[in-house]
């Protein structure tokens, strides 16, 4: 399918998605927090289409918001697209898991969790993947200082 | 027979392993891949493009080709170049000019990746190919490249 | 030439001359078993750094070549530096039957060497039940791994102590089982007399085909009884780290490393014995010379002991349920048929003679 | 269960084992967490982090020049292309069009490392089986690709040969014939790669049926490479997203619909004969040019977000950079193979003896550093 038709059908789901091909070859949607899990699942279910492969889940930190990157891709019919959600919330960023859509979120959500701290709702295992259970602060975060061991150029 | 075939077919796959294990063994004087290190090291060579380490070479007069522009130390990731600078009157122009103190290399911090060395415009620093870096004392990896009392080369500007 | 090699009778006649009867015994006995223990501490290092040299021979390396001219005293360097060792150990391990354990794998295999006919005379103990008593002998082994591994208080070690305890009971039905096939044909469990009647040909020319499958049986049980690859599932260095003595170190690790070597030569010897003739040279060309017959049986030895080298450096490992498999649905099944099968030919006068 | 209630005095507790940090399977310091039942298995837990160098946070800090030597470091056996593919994603949005020289160029040397990776993997396979020979058969073949390696760009393994906009300098005078000489050598020693482990009785029991991987299983576990492959999931970035001169070169995508441990081995074996055609086709038309185009000494990507996918020899690599229009990254994600390919091994593992973890945890083909990065 064509960047035109996925926004033409995915805007037939759900009216609040905004569309966004400025700098990036992928289409890119934004979603609200609340609508996040079923647009997911719509993505993969749906056969026109069926976004069964989930290759990447990025975590970023945008300054006043965290945010959660999904890279889809469908493996019939090799489209591409890429769904963004925000939180202001920097105390306790939660998103919804996607890993009981796809398995390969587990992993991905739990690197996301241990890098930014952005909790994920119903996920079977979430606990810090590579940092030790005692570790504090979130890494990966601007904001995330270590004078002992970041060097600053 | 199933049975009797798989029995024979295992034994002769196996069989036919062996025959690979068996030629190099009776080949063995000829096919040893292994290298006897410290006693070839006369005649181990090293590739002209190995990267040894960072070296600066100076000629006859003690002259090198550093102008101490520092593009180095700003294109190396790890912070293994560090070079301490002055500005001097140059006896022929008689106008003052960057010149380097030290080149300060530390070998044990570099990943050698060879971007200082592409990034040098005047080819100041090449790499050597010498293979051996180890030392007991670490202080020992923190090399200054230009040799004492050494100039820059009359006609390098960058 | 004229070397006195019924070492027994030699020495006793020896001791005879300035010593009551029950003493000159009793301390022939221990000098015989002094100079074996010093023969095969010293063999077994050996059989080391072939294994090593043989193994680099496989794989495109030149292997030990530092001490000694050609590495030749590499083992015995290694010896050394086993023994100066410190003996760790895990806390809370049974300190009793830990120590213990490398004694009972290294006795055990030292026990078995006594009753082989190096030449017609070179032999400490010919009893009437060689082939039993090896037999017997080597199943001790399997205990000294056994508590090693349980006692050693590590997980991966009981693992190993586990499958080896598994591993053993089931191959010994083979090795045992295969050696009774030739016994069919001998009539006889003495080692001695086992040879003499191959004067008429080795037993695997004598029992032609059953022979050949019960030798064939024989030595992969044999290499299984070792927990050599490609039965190395005791150690299985991938699985398990280094299996039942993972946490032995110094000259207790030494103890059970001589061990499984020296049951590789004894595994050999005993397929040289029956199989091969023993000291029995082919076509007797050196009958009469009879002390020559150590290097024949040397000979014969070494070639199964390579063989069972060439397999351990060319075979992946099996599975543990595969090595049951292995041995239940095809070894044993084939051991029994090669019985049946040996007893119609010996009953028939089937077998060849020469 | 039964036998539990009847006895409900006796405690039953569940049987762990470490399996590494330090195990000679893990293949680096992966610890998993076994809980095991006997010698079959009911869980497997990995526990990740014991190298993490946190290098996309080094890469918010570092030029976009440096960052590519930080990439040899993850996936080392197959440093190359990682370097390839963060120089591809600053290409395309810079908009830079590298000649026609340095597409071949990577190309081949891409291949020459999957051939190198799957060498080590081989022998290091072999190993895992309890083969411990074929661990020096298979270096003997990648010692000649290092050596190929060695002379042209320096090192043998952290190679950092390419930068953004082409290659770091000109290949050697001898690549070619080195090349050449490699393909026909290492022609004669798959076969004997076959007749050494393959088809050997052992290994085929060892391997078939062993950690069965579902087509749908491997495109939900996101798994991508000879893992997917050896699923009959169609997977290959080369095919699918094709990058630098893999369009002029004609191959086939080596599949197997097993799904078993033996399939994959296959298809890591089936990839180096293609590999080997790929550069026979390439190698002997190398274009004349120039060996990069000039870039501005200090790169400053556009805003915006930029996503390239390559083909390792583990599977695909994926690198994301998020860019502000400074001189550094925004925020930089590897996208590793090893990674994803890492969490489907609870799921092909339980049910499983110990040694069949061993097997297939190493057709997955880990190597730990690309996972903790």
């Amino acid at each position: 399918m064509t960047n035109e038709a996925l926004q033409k059908l995915m805007s037939s789901w759900n009216s609040e998605l905004e569309f966004i091909e400025e700098g990036s070859q992928f289409l890119n949607i934004s979603v609200k927090a609340a609508n996040f899990h079923q647009l997911m699942s719509q993505l993969k279910s749906n056969s026109e289409t069926s976004f069964d492969y989930l290759f990447c889940v990025t975590g970023i930190d945008l300054g006043k918001e965290l945010g959660v990157i999904y890279h889809l891709e469908s493996t019939t019919h090799r489209h591409i697209i890429v769904i963004k959600v925000k939180t202001d919330d920097r105390e306790n960023p939660t998103f919804d898991t996607v890993s009981d859509i796809w398995k390969t979120a587990d992993f991905h959500e739990r690197e996301v969790f241990d890098f930014f701290g952005i909790k994920f709702n119903n996920h079977p295992n979430l606990k810090r993947l590579f940092l030790t259970d005692e570790w504090e602060g979130f890494p990966l975060r601007k904001d995330y200082v270590d004078e002992v061991n970041m060097v600053i150029k | 027979m199933s049975y009797f075939g798989d029995i024979y077919k295992g034994i002769k796959t196996l069989l036919s392993g062996m025959s690979v294990t068996g030629k190099v063994f009776l080949n063995n004087k000829n096919n040893a891949i292994t290298q006897q290190y410290p006693d070839n090291r006369e005649t181990l060579k090293m590739f002209d493009r190995f990267r040894g380490e960072v070296v600066m070479p100076h000629n006859e007069n003690n002259e090198h080709r550093c102008t101490g522009c520092q593009k180095c130390e700003i294109a190396c990731p790890n912070g293994t170049i560090e070079i301490i600078w002055d500005r001097q009157v140059d006896p022929e122009t008689g106008k003052k000019k960057k010149m380097i103190d030290q080149h300060i290399y530390h070998l044990g911090m570099c990943t050698m990746c060879g971007l200082c060395i592409e990034a040098c415009p005047t080819d100041a620093i090449l790499w050597a190919q010498n293979y051996e870096n180890s030392v007991f004392d670490r202080t020992s990896l923190t090399k200054v490249l230009n040799q004492p009392g050494s100039k820059i080369m009359p006609g390098v500007e960058d | 030439m004229k070397i006195a090699l019924n070492i027994t009778k030699t020495i006793q006649d020896l001791l005879l001359g300035f010593m009551p009867e029950g003493t000159a015994s009793i301390l022939a006995m221990v000098i015989i078993a002094l100079i074996y223990l010093a023969i095969f501490s010293v063999a077994g290092l050996m059989l080391v750094l072939v294994e090593r040299k043989v193994a680099a021979w496989f794989q495109l390396r030149i292997g030990p070549n530092r001490v000694g001219p050609w590495g030749l005293l590499q083992t015995m360097a290694d010896a050394l530096k086993l023994v100066s060792k410190e003996l760790t150990g895990t806390v809370k391990a049974d300190m009793f039957l830990y120590n213990l354990a490398p004694y009972f794998v290294i006795v055990s295999s030292l026990m078995a060497l006594a009753v082989f006919p190096f030449t017609q005379e070179f032999q400490a103990f010919d009893i009437n039940i060689g082939i039993f008593f090896l037999i017997a002998i080597s199943s001790i082994g399997v205990i000294g791994i056994l508590l090693g591994g349980y006692a050693s208080n590590n997980k991966f070690a009981l693992i190993g102590a586990m499958r080896s305890g598994v591993q053993t009971i089931s191959y010994e039905l083979s090795v045992g089982l295969s050696l009774l096939t030739m016994i069919l044909i001998t009539g006889s469990l003495q080692l001695s007399e086992i040879v003499e009647v191959q004067k008429n040909g080795w037993l695997i020319v004598q029992g032609h085909i059953p022979a050949v499958i019960a030798f064939m049986i024989y030595m992969i049980a044999g290499t299984a009884e070792t927990n050599r690859a490609p039965f190395d599932m005791v150690e299985a260095e991938s699985e398990l780290g280094a299996g039942f003595h993972t946490e032995y170190s110094g000259m207790k690790f030494a103890y059970f490393f001589l061990a499984e070597f020296i049951n590789m030569f004894i595994i050999a010897a005993v397929a040289a014995t029956v199989f091969f003739g023993g000291w029995l040279s082919p076509f007797g060309i050196t009958d009469s010379i009879p002390w020559l017959g150590v290097f024949w049986f040397l000979g014969k030895t070494f070639a199964l002991v390579f063989l069972m080298m060439w397999f351990r450096w060319t075979f992946p490992r099996l599975r543990v349920d595969q090595l049951l498999t292995l041995e239940w649905k095809y070894l044993l099944p084939l051991n029994l048929l090669n019985i049946v099968l040996m007893a119609l030919i010996v009953w028939l006068g089937l077998t060849i003679q020469l | 269960m039964d036998t539990n209630s009847a006895n409900s005095n006796l405690k039953s507790e569940d049987y762990f084992i470490n399996m590494g940090p330090q195990h000679p399977a893990t293949h680096g310091v992966l610890r998993l967490l076994l809980t095991i039942d006997g010698e079959i298995i009911k869980k497997v837990e990995p526990d990740l982090g014991y190298i993490h160098r946190s290098i996309e946070k080094m890469c918010e800090r570092d030029s976009y020049q440096q960052i590519v030597h930080l990439t040899d470091r993850m996936d080392y056996l197959s440093s190359h292309i990682n370097n390839e593919a963060v120089c591809l994603t600053v290409e395309n949005a810079l908009e830079l069009e590298v000649p026609e020289r340095v597409k071949v160029i990577r190309t081949i040397i891409g291949e020459l490392t999957r051939i190198a990776s799957h060498c080590l993997w081989w022998g290091v396979m072999g190993m895992d089986v309890g083969a411990l020979t074929t661990y020096f058969y298979g270096f003997r073949d990648r010692e000649m690709i290092n050596d190929i390696f060695e002379e042209t760009c320096g090192a043998r393994l952290t190679m950092n040969y390419n930068i953004p906009g082409g290659l770091m300098f000109d290949i050697h005078p001898n690549f070619v014939k080195r090349t050449k000489d490699f393909v026909a050598h290492f022609k004669t020693k798959i076969p004997e790669y076959d007749k050494l482990l393959t088809n050997n009785v052992i290994f085929q029991k060892r391997m078939k049926g062993v950690g069965i991987l579902s087509k749908e299983d491997a495109i939900s576990f996101g798994a991508s490479g000879p893992v997917a492959r050896g699923s009959g999931y169609s997977c290959d970035v080369r095919k699918y997203h094709s990058y630098s001169a893999l369009d002029k070169v004609t191959f086939n995508e080596a599949l197997k619909s097993d799904g078993d441990s033996l399939a994959r081995y296959e298809v890591r074996i089936q990839e180096m004969w293609e590999s080997l055609s790929i550069i026979e086709q390439l190698i002997d038309n190398i274009p004349e040019g120039e060996h990069k185009i000039a870039t501005n000494a200090v790169i400053k990507l556009p805003k915006g977000e930029f996503y390239q996918k390559v083909e390792t020899a583990r599977g695909e690599l994926g690198v994301f950079i998020h860019s502000t229009g400074t001189k550094n990254p925004y925020r930089l994600k590897f996208r590793s193979p090893g990674f994803s390919n890492l969490s489907l091994l609870n799921h092909i593992a339980v049910g499983g003896k110990i040694g069949d973890l061993v097997a297939s945890m190493a057709t997955l083909d880990l190597v730990i550093p690309d996972i903790d990065r």
